[in-house]
């Protein structure tokens, strides 16, 4: 996985091109001589860790940036596709910068660059570099850290799987709002009216409606035991069929296919709006004992919350939507906060795999402090004691991780 | 079969997706998009299907003279207007390559009509329902149910005038529990911690429902074997 | 008999019908829409503090306002623009506009439109303001304009040699400004105006941003900033302080003020239901206790 | 054509006002209770709003991004932009996706459908693993790991600046404890979960205060969209 190395020429000659090529400031006199000496070491390369998107160049400083005269304002920056043709100004960095990344290139095309210091009345010569091309690499190397913490993650994830399946029994505590699943269905039977599950505004593109429609099958086949209604109006239709064939299932399994029929599961529309005025009429005329909202939420979790609240329905909410979370917590009995909503379906099923993940999760936590921690003290150690060392420590944590 | 083709069409698409993070070579570095793509696309023909289970819902309701079936007969109206309108394009100005969402047509004219009002005054209901949720949460009856009171209570007085004259004479050393001070801090340290635990905590959960997916362990969605 | 009396309207209100709330909800907003209610917000600290910074400098200092902002955040952001741009000019002060975002120079262009032609038609263009337009760059462009403000500028934004005017003599570094004010809703914004000028060259930096990115910038008050408005309400409360300084202009500076009168009873509105909830429940334990 | 269409004019416009007005009306009489005006709303919204989007899809998604890359040039009466692309076979997959979800209206071979469902849960499952991982994994990692103490970059008071990051590591830790779910919470480890609740509590409380003025803000927009029509300015 070596990138595979981009031929970079460095082109020693300098070019003298016209002065007017490069658009004099209206009023500068062009007798005045003014000195600014060129930046030098111009290095023109492909950008690596991308798909051919760009090429890379880097200088050194002129002189006369942050010394000597001191008066270069910006750099120039001009590009040709070939070694003699004519160059044209791409763009212009202020004083004191080193780099620069051309986006607007070609895949496979060669380009010439060059590079001139301005100061004002004046710039330097040219300094050119080239040719260099743009390819696509095999290996994004910005990214390996993620690749090693993602790395870390599966492993202790897939660890704890394999741990749970010889046997050993695993510890999980208990959730509040899981525990209420059981009664809120209960309590629905035993006052003989339906149950109302909302698996979010989302398609089954998104982690949280999948979450949502698994905790889904569990409640369906309680439903099918006690012989409950189960109503699941939805916002999308491929949630829809996914959700019709996790209930089916769960009734099958129970004995009772049946009492299943399609449109327990049905399609309202895919406007959020929409759904939530349709679903808050459904609940002021059916009057379902118990509302779940297992999975994607927005705006729309208060005003079903609430409504659920008006005709006294027991409510368990679970999103991972931060944002929707205070409003759950304020206005539904019981809510699986972030997470928790995703440990749900493991919980429920008693499935060891299923709970070996758990303990995985976890164990992704365990990382998570210990670097925190780990980044903190450094951190602070750096400043306190002012050694070279420690910083140098603290800035490698940082850039391991960082997402750029 | 009916279950084993499902799993490995997962696992191969789910982690194909991940590799391509790293490789930004093609065709990887194209995956993302083209299958997001292909998702929108298989979207659409879910569309046919929640359209045709809209209709048969509704149609049933009054064919059986089922309660409010009279309002079936609105939504089955409504729906098939507003489908004719943005399918034929009609009264849009250049005719079939105008845009179907231009003034002048059904499409637009119904979506400011009717569209637009109603999804605006849906949202706008939630400013009377976080009154009546505040009413009834935001009561001190456990320590944890305080904390959530206090923290919403001193957020809600800042940009009241009740918010600087309860505290706005408190000495110098005491600037920092003046309302609009104190309410800058809760959102800034408090709040910002608590919602990072949320976000860390939430990834773990994505990326490891994400695996037992691609994995096989999770399959709840996939439905019966059928053993037939 | 007085407890009876007591016990129902206890119960009242343990069982208050939600529609109670919904009623006063709305009124708390119709209400001041109808009536045009403007509320006023004392200024708190941090706006307070920017105030006086302009207000306190002798007429004919020189502030440098950023636009840093689009048309989504315009609701926020621009009666911050507006009230400070009042706020210089009536205190005769020499204001100059920029922009880093090329959204943000339509923004300042629709406030000379809007504010300096109709209300100052007397403050002369190129004497008293300047339109220097949007450059590109970013925080680089700042970091330019620390060395050389001429060298980016060499026109305003009609194209004019920006040597014509006489309100750019002496103008050759950002540090030649006594005020920078940046108006911001991302990147660059207010925040890189601090790190790129304010915090290297010394320069008092003050500004306003939106309510979501306020909360980033407080840190840096008072150290490295005079001042700062969060959202609509910093706006409101500058408003606020200008009107109490300036009554002539309450007639006209109060764009952020009238939309803030429905919020400011609506707010009170839920905090009284809070507080009768609390009350109600406090009698309720009592209750349930003493039997 | 002559002249501008009907429903551009100012009458057709004003006509519009009017009906948004009692479309506002009555969603807003659910307040009260269940009633026929708001069935009535309820009911032409999912109908308008469902083939709303399924315009949508057609128009954004079907013709350019399926018909325009399979029979670029069937499209010359509705998309003549099209008409000179490349044929993309690639394509034929999701079209072949697409038709089979819709096996599930043909109960015998319903269970082909899932082949469909395993591609979306696979993209579901793929794409959602690297964004958390980096963006909400790595990053808020990388956002808590400041030094306590930063002389010169802090304002204030540093002894309440110092107090600040420690509430934040303290609180990011007690509430990552709270979620830990194989350990059972008591002695110090459960004092901890229990300080991670707070801090979720205090999170939520001033999330929803702050949400309020947002809330607000939309009801105004509606009503003044109310008085506006009641009292004929925008009509």
């Amino acid at each position: 996985m070596r990138n595979r190395t981009v031929i970079t020429v460095l082109i020693a000659a300098t070019f003298f091109l016209p002065k007017a090529l490069w658009c004099q400031p209206p009023d500068s006199s062009v007798t005045e001589q003014v000195f600014v000496s060129p930046p030098s070491g111009l290095n023109a390369f492909d950008t690596p860790s991308d798909h051919a998107q760009s090429l890379s160049l880097e200088w050194e400083l002129s002189p006369d940036d942050g010394g000597g005269a001191d008066n270069v304002t910006w750099y120039r920056i001009l590009r040709s596709e070939s070694a003699e043709g004519e160059f044209t100004v791409i763009d212009e960095v202020p004083a004191g910068e080193t780099e620069y990344t051309d986006r607007g290139i070609t895949e496979g095309t060669s380009y010439y660059y060059g590079i001139v210091a301005v100061a004002p009345g004046g710039m330097s010569e040219m300094v050119g570099a080239g040719p260099a091309v743009a390819v696509q690499n095999w290996f994004s190397r910005d990214r390996a850290n993620l690749m090693v913490i993602a790395i870390i993650l599966v492993f202790a994830i897939t660890y704890y799987i394999y741990l749970s399946t010889t046997g050993r029994e695993l510890y999980i505590r208990k959730i509040a709002g899981l525990e209420a699943v059981n009664e809120a269905v209960g309590r629905a039977t035993e006052m003989g009216r339906p149950i109302l599950f909302v698996p979010g505004i989302q398609d089954m593109d998104n982690v949280q409606t999948v979450a949502g429609v698994a905790i889904l099958g569990h409640i369906a086949q309680r439903t099918a035991t006690y012989e409950t209604q189960l109503e699941v109006p939805v916002s999308r239709s491929i949630t829809m069929s996914v959700g019709r064939e996790t209930v089916k299932q769960a009734y099958l399994e129970a004995g009772r296919p049946d009492l299943y029929n399609d449109d327990m599961v049905h399609y309202i529309t895919d406007e959020q709006f929409g759904y939530v005025a349709a679903v808050d009429g459904i609940m002021v005329r059916e009057k379902p004992a118990a509302c779940f909202y297992l999975g994607a939420f927005f705006a729309e979790s208060l005003i079903l919350a609430e409504t659920g609240n008006s005709i006294g329905a027991i409510q368990v909410a679970g999103t991972a939507m931060p944002t929707q979370l205070p409003f759950f917590v304020a206005a539904c009995d019981y809510t699986l906060i972030g997470e928790e909503l995703f440990a749900a379906s493991a919980y429920l099923t008693e499935d060891k795999k299923m709970k070996g993940s758990l303990k995985g999760q976890d164990a992704g936590k365990a990382v998570a402090m210990l670097f925190v921690l780990l980044g903190v003290g450094l951190g602070t150690l750096a400043v306190i004691t002012g050694s070279g060392a420690v910083q140098s420590a603290y800035d490698f944590i940082l850039s391991f991780f960082s997402v750029n | 079969m009916k279950r084993t083709i499902p799993l490995v069409i997962t696992f191969v698409v789910g982690l194909s997706l991940i590799i391509a993070m790293f490789i930004p070579h093609s065709p990887f570095h194209e995956l993302d998009s083209q299958f997001s793509i292909f998702y929108d696309v298989i979207a659409v023909f879910a569309f046919i299907l929640g359209g045709g289970n809209l209709l048969k819902v509704h149609f049933n309701k009054i064919q059986n003279k089922r309660r409010d079936w009279k309002y079936s007969l609105v939504t089955v109206s409504a729906f098939l207007l507003m489908l004719v309108a943005g399918l034929f394009k009609i009264g849009v100005p250049d005719g079939w390559t105008g845009d179907y969402q231009a003034t002048g047509g059904l499409f637009k004219y119904l979506y400011d009509a009717t569209f637009q009002p109603l999804q605006a005054t849906m949202f706008s209901l939630l400013a009377f329902f976080v009154a009546s949720a505040s009413y009834r949460a935001f009561r001190a009856k456990t320590r944890e149910a305080t904390i959530l009171l206090v923290a919403a209570f001193v957020i809600l007085l800042r940009p009241t005038p009740l918010g600087y004259y309860l505290t706005f004479w408190l000495p110098e050393p005491l600037k920092f529990l003046h309302i609009p001070n104190l309410s800058t801090w809760i959102l800034s340290v408090p709040n910002m911690a608590g919602q990072r635990a949320i976000m860390i905590g939430i990834a773990l959960g994505i990326v490891s429902t994400s695996l037992r997916l691609i994995l096989g362990i999770e399959r709840s969605y996939l439905g019966s074997e059928g053993r037939g | 008999m007085a407890n009876g009396n007591k016990t129902t309207l206890l119960d009242r209100f343990s069982n208050l019908d939600r529609r109670v709330i919904f009623l006063l909800i709305a009124l708390a907003v119709i209400i001041p829409l109808i009536v045009n209610y403007t509320t006023y917000i004392p200024p708190s600290l941090i706006v307070q503090t920017l105030f006086d910074k302009v207000e306190d400098m002798p007429p004919g200092a020189k502030i440098l306002i950023s636009f840093d902002y689009g048309p989504s955040t315009v609701p926020e952001n621009q009666p911050m623009a507006n009230a400070l741009v009042r706020h210089a000019l009536e205190k005769g002060h020499r204001v100059y506009l920029m922009a880093l975002w090329p959204t943000g120079a339509r923004q300042s262009q629709q406030l000379i439109e809007e504010i300096i032609d109709v209300e100052y038609p007397d403050k002369v263009e190129g004497e008293d303001w300047i339109h220097l337009g949007y450059k590109a760059g970013n925080q680089g462009l700042i970091n330019t304009l620390m060395s050389d403000v001429k060298a980016m500028y060499t026109t305003d934004i009609a194209g004019t040699a920006i040597d014509e005017f006489p309100m750019m003599d002496g103008i050759n570094t950002l540090r030649d400004f006594d005020l920078i004010l940046a108006l911001g809703s991302g990147f660059p914004g207010t925040k890189e105006w601090v790190q790129f000028a304010g915090d290297p060259g010394n320069i008092p930096v003050g500004g306003g941003t939106t309510a979501v990115m306020a909360p980033l910038l407080f840190p840096y008050y008072p150290k490295q900033m005079v001042g700062l408005m969060g959202g609509l309400q910093g706006a409101a409360e500058y408003e606020a302080a200008l009107i109490e300084r300036y009554p002539q202009l309450s007639e006209r500076s109060r764009i952020a003020s009238t939309s803030m009168g429905p919020q400011v009873t609506a707010h009170l509105v839920i905090i009284a239901f809070i507080i009768v909830g609390n009350i109600t429940f406090i009698f309720e334990r009592r209750r349930s206790r003493k039997y | 054509m002559e002249g501008q269409p009907f429903l551009a004019s100012p009458l057709a416009s004003a006509i519009g006002v009017w009906i948004g007005a009692f479309m506002t009306l009555m969603i807003f009489s659910f307040l009260y209770k269940d009633n026929p005006f708001y069935k009535f709303a309820e009911h032409l919204f999912v109908g308008i709003s469902a083939a709303y989007w399924m315009t949508v899809a057609f128009w954004t998604t079907l013709i350019p991004n399926l018909i325009a890359r399979l029979w670029p040039s069937q499209l010359g009466g509705v998309l003549p932009s099209a008409v000179g692309n490349q044929v993309e076979w690639q394509y034929l997959i999701p079209l072949l996706l697409g038709l089979i979800l819709l096996t599930r209206l043909v109960n015998r071979i319903a269970w082909l459908s899932r082949w469909a469902m395993a591609f979306v849960i696979g993209f579901a499952a793929g794409t959602n693993f690297t964004r958390y991982l980096q963006s909400d994994f790595v990053s808020q990692i990388h956002n808590t790991m400041v030094p306590l103490y930063e002389p010169g970059r802090t304002a204030g008071v540093t002894i309440g600046s110092i107090f600040s990051n420690l509430v934040i590591v303290g609180g990011v830790i007690c509430a990552i404890i709270y979620f830990y779910f194989s350990k059972e919470h008591k002695g110090t480890f459960g004092r901890a979960a229990r300080v991670g609740i707070w801090v979720l509590m205090t999170a939520f409380g001033a999330s929803f205060g702050y949400t309020v003025m947002a809330r607000v803000s939309l009801l105004t927009g509606r009503m003044r969209y109310l008085i506006e029509w009641a009292s004929g300015q925008s009509w």
